[in-house]
């Protein structure tokens, strides 16, 4: 099935763009954002704003049509294996198909500080609705907080003989998390922990298969329950065992 | 945001100002009928259609009446003397005079045989709509509504089935009311255009087909949604009281109909649209429907602050108008807007002081208030944001009907996106706000309350000049939205006849008097 | 000078874009989202924002980066070709140059009725502190105002002996005004006047490019003041003299 | 926005408690100091720069004091003595001690002579520091400033070149204040880095370079806009002091400065943050800079209907705590936020209520108002909206700093045209409703009143408690932002020393009677 945006017509392509170009506002750099656009592929580009933003720059709004489709139907994105589990089900899986507590060691590593993703994951209270891993009887979940350097993330994972880590990363300007995590999967393999450990992050800009492709066994991003996290990790572990 | 403290003698005088412009407006409306309002009588008989050429079969009958001199008469009465002479329906006798086999004046006249199938005629048509009318009462008993304000979202895609699926997600983003507005130029045509359409430009085809297929998408999705979800016509224009016929058969809920903005703003000439905004407005208030007066307009010519008491003075006879029209004063839709420049200094002191004193002038009538327009650019970003303070604005003084702005207002008519976004903006404003309304107030004698007193009394003033002249005099002089207009320049005149003595039009008494509708006008 | 849209880097790239797909919102339809945008060219596609609008629609917010650029110093704007003079300076000329009064006859054509952007070049009391053409004592200025069939403003221009037309188009919806703008060329030069006019067009979205590519003489956008219509029709009329 | 009826013993009751609980803290304090303490000392005393390894030559200093053991003494006197004893600069000691030259306490003490030097090098930095101070009352007098709520935005590039673009354009769309973010992770390094910075994720470095590269372009901007142009940046962190100190001698005109986000935030140690904000404040408060505290912070990890009373409750603390470090109430720009649920019910009405009684509980305080972060989404054009209500509520309630909430929150650091929208959504907001914070009035007794007295009722139970427990107390057991800290717990406990009894800071009693500043703390 060829999909394109719609505006007010089916497939009439219609889009909405913005964007600053560094040049003075006036009539060639009116035409240089038309241009800008139409060059991308884009037909029928109306610029119906310029806005002076100062020293030099304007700010632009544009409407266009794109002649593109995509093939919806051959879209498919790679997800986190797993079934999905509730609080007691997991529990009880853990019981039943691991037979003793599995330890998690969360953190947010590097320079950031944003701990809010990976409470709402680990913490005991929970995130809109669901209990957290710390209240889950069969997990032992330990949260080291905010700025943790990867190499005391791989210290506390040998202390607590850890079966998971969880690492948040939220700040992504100028792609900061890509190094980081390539960093931690690369001094696990260095220590010959890699294929012992279940390694998970999350973040607002991770997706699995992003994850996937920095060496991770699976990433969360928005919108993500600790149920989601918990029902990976045992059944991975499972797996791992049989 | 309880209470201006606004002089109540000023409202009484303006009040009966208009009260006395309208009167004598009235007398002339009285004596006289035009070619739109005959068609609506043959439409109500159930003339729907059109011949060979596509004309609709009512212009037919109305031109076989014109040819045969007795247009003067009314539709009503020659219909019902043909029908009773030669023993046919009104639509076979039509399409016989389309076929060019019948002529209406030919038929010996029996004025008492035909003013009883006039009546028998009407008296259908009256039961039709009367039953839409219970319809409505009964979804809305059964469904319920939004609160107030009624969020209130175009559809203009010139194509009535892109439109059903553009005013389905609406209602799903929490629109309670969908207007399908009309493709330009459809206002000039004397004419309505037929069947289903996929063809406008700026707007869709107002037809009766159209509206048939938009109220059974939005019974749907309210059904779905439990919410009424009402659907807006426009009235306006040359065929204003055929429109309205058409809205009242097919259950719209509120329609465009505004005694002067055919003349002010689509040149149709004064006395044409006087007699034909009485009739139009004497249907929807008999079908339940909510009229939607367009003073917005004055505002997108003239000054928002230097015009601001052009409004009220055109609400003040909006309303009369619509009294003698038998419309009480909740089906009475008075338009105001919000469209003082955004770069001038406490603009939204001046459009609260505005709205709230409308707001307390009109205490019963569901205000439609329209967002800013024209002061809207191509920067979508700026223009949320000004919608966001109208939104707001409407909250707080508790209007009726909020017709939503869009962020592309400058640019297109709207896209699904933009008016998904629009409605986002005015949940979230509602939501966050409501309870303000009770919360607020305003300091008494200050900026807002010398600002409501200093409008209302330049309303004043020329609602007496204009009782004065006349309200023909006063528009021919130029009072309003600074357009002059000759009593018998624009469109339309040749369709204005003087009544006969015998004319008789079978609707006007039983619908001001509610017939059908048990307790009177509920 | 090559340059490219600036987010808050000297040549990032950035932009926004915002769009609707035909599809149910869920992780195909960002994907698709994402798909679509990079398939155009674009970088560091980020789907930021998914929104459900109902009837199996999706709104999707991107920030994403084009590695376009557009070299700068070769944007030329073809322009109005006139001097821009003033109401003293205009009158002066007309009296000097032309040697009668102008007359100019100004329309909203075919269903516009969009009279406000016409008014302000030609009524009396004129727009943004400048005068219109009809307070001009050397223009004679007719307006015809709204909705005004092209045969009618022709027979108009007959009547009067006009030497320019002004149309206005503003609802540009489906492209109404292409056809509309089209015809009136046409229908004048069928009746041998197109020389003997100067034919001017004007909207929100009209440009000098568009109306020459019409077959008009100029053509005036946002923005326009009523001397610069007027500076460019009596420097054409002069210039048409010689 | 007149006046919430609030209850003025329950104000002053809290206001006693948070003295109490600022007392005792202050006891602690003053028997402390900190590397922190002492590294800024010396950079008052000339040490700037850095060695051949890049290490700041103020951290050589302190490392030698610590390694001869007489850190407790203080850097003043050891400098003191070692410029008296070889007629050296501080800078010249410096050097030679970062070659490996020079070891402080190896040079023989003489005590007298070592405050004299001290109490001379440290004549010099106030001199400076107060020329600044003048500098800015002078370019203010004759440039003038924008209306209040100053609007305040931010740069955050990581490249301090691009942020002097971002900076100057925001300053012509209308900044009156810019803060330059700092880099992650920039707060827990143990000294600061060294000149100008092109590489920093989500802000940019806090640097003296940087201070005075920012400094200088908004001067400029400033003179040809004719409008004081304000600089911002971080003083919290492991170097709160040194970095205050680096801000007056730049003449940055704010600083971010809270005396418990260190601990909360950042897990730094409770003591030396403690120890840290006492003395970075009384540089604040010399140089003429308004503080920022942090409150906001509460709300991106609580709930802010719920937490509401601990903003208040921290909004005590942070005064007491300031006056004590010699702030005057116009210096100090107490934190709070607009973070509530926007899907919540009467949002507004509890944001405004909020902010109304912060305002007049602390009516001489430049209130600093955050906008919405937590709950903006990608969806820019809602969080356009929600910022334009939250540009509203600074408005109407009189803030005094109003940051500006970026439509791309969710999403990345404002990029230019982000930064551009802000502005133009708060200008048009202030413009249009301004002068209605004069027009509108609470109703007695209503919701928003009756919000009020119960957050400052829960406020005063809190700081009651704090009082009983002692504020290290009241931290360990998590009363905070649900978190909890131990005293000995956290980084930088290691830069903790009691003080000698011959503890000597030249800056102390001088910064606090504002020597040099004719007519007190003016
Ligand atoms: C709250 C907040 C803060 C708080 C953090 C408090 C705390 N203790 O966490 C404070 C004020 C301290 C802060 C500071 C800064 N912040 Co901040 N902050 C935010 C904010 C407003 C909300 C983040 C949040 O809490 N989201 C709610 C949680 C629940 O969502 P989430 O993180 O996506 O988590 C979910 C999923 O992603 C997933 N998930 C997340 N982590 C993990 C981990 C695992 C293992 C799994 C399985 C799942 C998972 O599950 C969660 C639940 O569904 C965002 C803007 C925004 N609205 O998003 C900016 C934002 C993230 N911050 C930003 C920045 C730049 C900073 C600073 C660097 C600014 C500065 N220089 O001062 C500082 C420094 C912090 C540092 N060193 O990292 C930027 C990041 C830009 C970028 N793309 O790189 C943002 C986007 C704001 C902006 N536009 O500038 N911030
Ligand atoms: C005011 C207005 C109206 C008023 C018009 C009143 C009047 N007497 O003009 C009313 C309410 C009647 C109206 C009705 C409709 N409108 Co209207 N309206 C607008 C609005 C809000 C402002 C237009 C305006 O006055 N601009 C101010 C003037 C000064 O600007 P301007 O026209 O660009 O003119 C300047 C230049 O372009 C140039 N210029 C213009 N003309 C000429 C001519 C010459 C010769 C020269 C030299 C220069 C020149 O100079 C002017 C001064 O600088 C716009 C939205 C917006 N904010 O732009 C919608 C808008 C133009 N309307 C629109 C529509 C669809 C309609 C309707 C069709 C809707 C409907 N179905 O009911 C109707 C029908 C009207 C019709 N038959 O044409 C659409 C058009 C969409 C599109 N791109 O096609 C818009 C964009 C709104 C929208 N988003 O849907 N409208
Ligand atoms: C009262 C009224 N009627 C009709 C219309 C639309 O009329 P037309 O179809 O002529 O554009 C409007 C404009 O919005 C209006 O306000
Ligand atoms: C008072 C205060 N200090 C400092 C910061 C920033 O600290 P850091 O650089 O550690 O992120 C903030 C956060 O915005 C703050 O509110």
């Amino acid at each position: 099935m060829e999909i394109r945006p719609y505006g007010d017509t089916l497939n009439d392509g219609a889009m909405q763009l913005s964007f600053t170009l560094p040049v003075l506002p006036g009539a060639e750099a009116k035409e240089a954002a038309k241009q800008l656009v139409h060059r991308m592929g884009f037909e029928a580009v109306s610029v119906v704003h310029m806005g002076d933003l100062g020293e030099g720059f304007s700010f632009f709004v544009v409407y266009a049509k794109t002649p593109m489709a995509i093939d919806f139907s051959s879209i498919s994105v790679p997800k986190v294996d797993a079934k999905q589990m509730g609080f007691y089900q997991i529990n009880e899986f853990i019981r039943q198909e691991i037979g003793r507590k599995v330890v998690v060691i969360g953190a947010c590593t590097g320079t950031d500080a944003h701990t809010v993703g990976l409470d709402a994951i680990m913490n005991m209270k929970g995130y809109a609705g669901e209990y957290g891993l710390e209240r889950y009887p069969e997990i032992v979940a330990i949260n080291l907080g905010s700025q943790v350097p990867n190499e005391t993330l791989i210290a506390r994972a040998i202390e607590h003989n850890a079966d998971c880590l969880l690492v948040s990363q939220v700040v992504t300007q100028k792609d900061v998390h890509i190094p980081n995590l390539t960093q931690l999967v690369e001094l696990l393999e260095a220590e010959g922990l890699r294929d012992r450990l279940v390694l998970v992050c999350g973040g607002p800009r991770i997706s699995h298969e992003l994850a996937i492709e920095l060496g991770f066994d699976a990433g969360f991003g928005p919108g993500t329950l600790p149920p989601h996290v918990a029902s990976f990790i045992v059944q991975e572990l499972s797996r791992r065992k049989h | 945001m309880p209470k201006l403290n606004l002089d109540p003698a000023k409202v009484t005088s303006a009040r009966s100002a208009a009260a006395g412009i309208s009167q004598e407006i009235h007398t002339f409306i009285a004596a006289h009928t035009t070619a739109a309002v005959e068609r609506t009588v043959a439409r109500l008989f159930g003339i729907d259609g059109v011949d060979g050429d596509g004309v609709p079969l009512a212009n037919r009958v109305v031109e076989d009446l014109v040819r045969g001199g007795i247009l003067p008469r009314g539709a009503g009465l020659a219909l019902g003397n043909a029908c009773a002479s030669l023993a046919l329906t009104p639509r076979q006798a039509a399409e016989q005079i389309a076929a060019g086999r019948l002529s209406l004046a030919k038929i010996p006249f029996t004025p008492d045989k035909a003013r009883a199938a006039a009546d028998t005629h009407a008296d259908e048509a009256l039961r039709r709509i009367a039953s839409q009318r219970k319809q409505r009462e009964r979804l809305l008993a059964e469904l319920g509504e939004g609160p107030r304000p009624y969020l209130y979202v175009i559809v203009a895609t010139g194509n009535i089935y892109e439109d059903v699926t553009q005013a389905r997600a609406a209602a799903r983003a929490g629109a309670d009311i969908i207007a399908v507005i009309r493709t330009t130029g459809q206002s000039l045509l004397d004419y309505v255009p037929y069947g289903a359409t996929t063809e406008g430009f700026g707007g869709t085809y107002a037809t009766q087909e159209n509206f048939r297929i938009m109220r059974l998408a939005l019974d749907e999705i309210g059904q779905e949604l439990k919410r009424y979800i009402r659907l807006v016509n426009y009235a306006s224009g040359l065929c204003m009281p055929e429109i309205a016929a058409m809205g009242a058969l097919e259950r719209l809920d509120m329609m465009l109909n505004d005694a002067l903005y055919g003349i002010l703003f689509r040149d149709i000439n004064m006395q044409r649209t006087f007699i034909d905004q009485y009739f139009s407005r004497i249907i929807n208030g008999y079908a339940g429907i909510i009229i939607n007066t367009g003073e917005d307009n004055y505002l997108t010519t003239a000054d928002a602050v230097t015009a601001a008491h052009t409004v009220l003075a055109s609400q003040f006879i909006n309303e009369q108008l619509a009294h003698l029209s038998g419309l009480p004063n909740r089906q009475i839709g008075l338009g105001h807007a919000f469209e003082i420049d955004p770069s001038l200094p406490d603009s939204m002191l001046l459009e609260l002081a505005q709205a709230q004193m409308a707001r307390q002038i009109f205490p019963e009538a569901p205000l439609k208030y329209m967002p800013p327009t024209k002061h809207m650019t191509g920067n979508i970003f700026a223009g949320h944001t000004m919608n966001a303070m109208f939104n707001l604005t409407a909250v707080l003084t508790g209007q009726g009907i909020q017709l939503l702005g869009m962020l592309t207002e400058a640019i297109h008519t709207p896209f699904l996106q933009d008016r998904y976004l629009a409605l986002e903006n005015a949940r979230y404003v509602a939501r966050a706000a409501r309870s303000l309304t009770d919360e607020l107030i305003f300091i008494p004698g200050g900026k807002a309350e010398q600002r409501a007193d200093e409008v209302l009394g330049q309303a004043l003033a020329l609602l007496r000049r204009v009782e004065q002249l006349g309200l023909m005099e006063a528009i021919e002089q130029g009072i309003f939205a600074d357009v002059k207009r000759s009593r018998f320049g624009g469109k339309g005149l040749e369709g204005v006849v003087k009544q006969a003595p015998d004319y008789y039009n079978p609707f006007i008494v039983p619908m001001l008097t509610k017939k059908h509708l048990n307790g009177g006008d509920a």
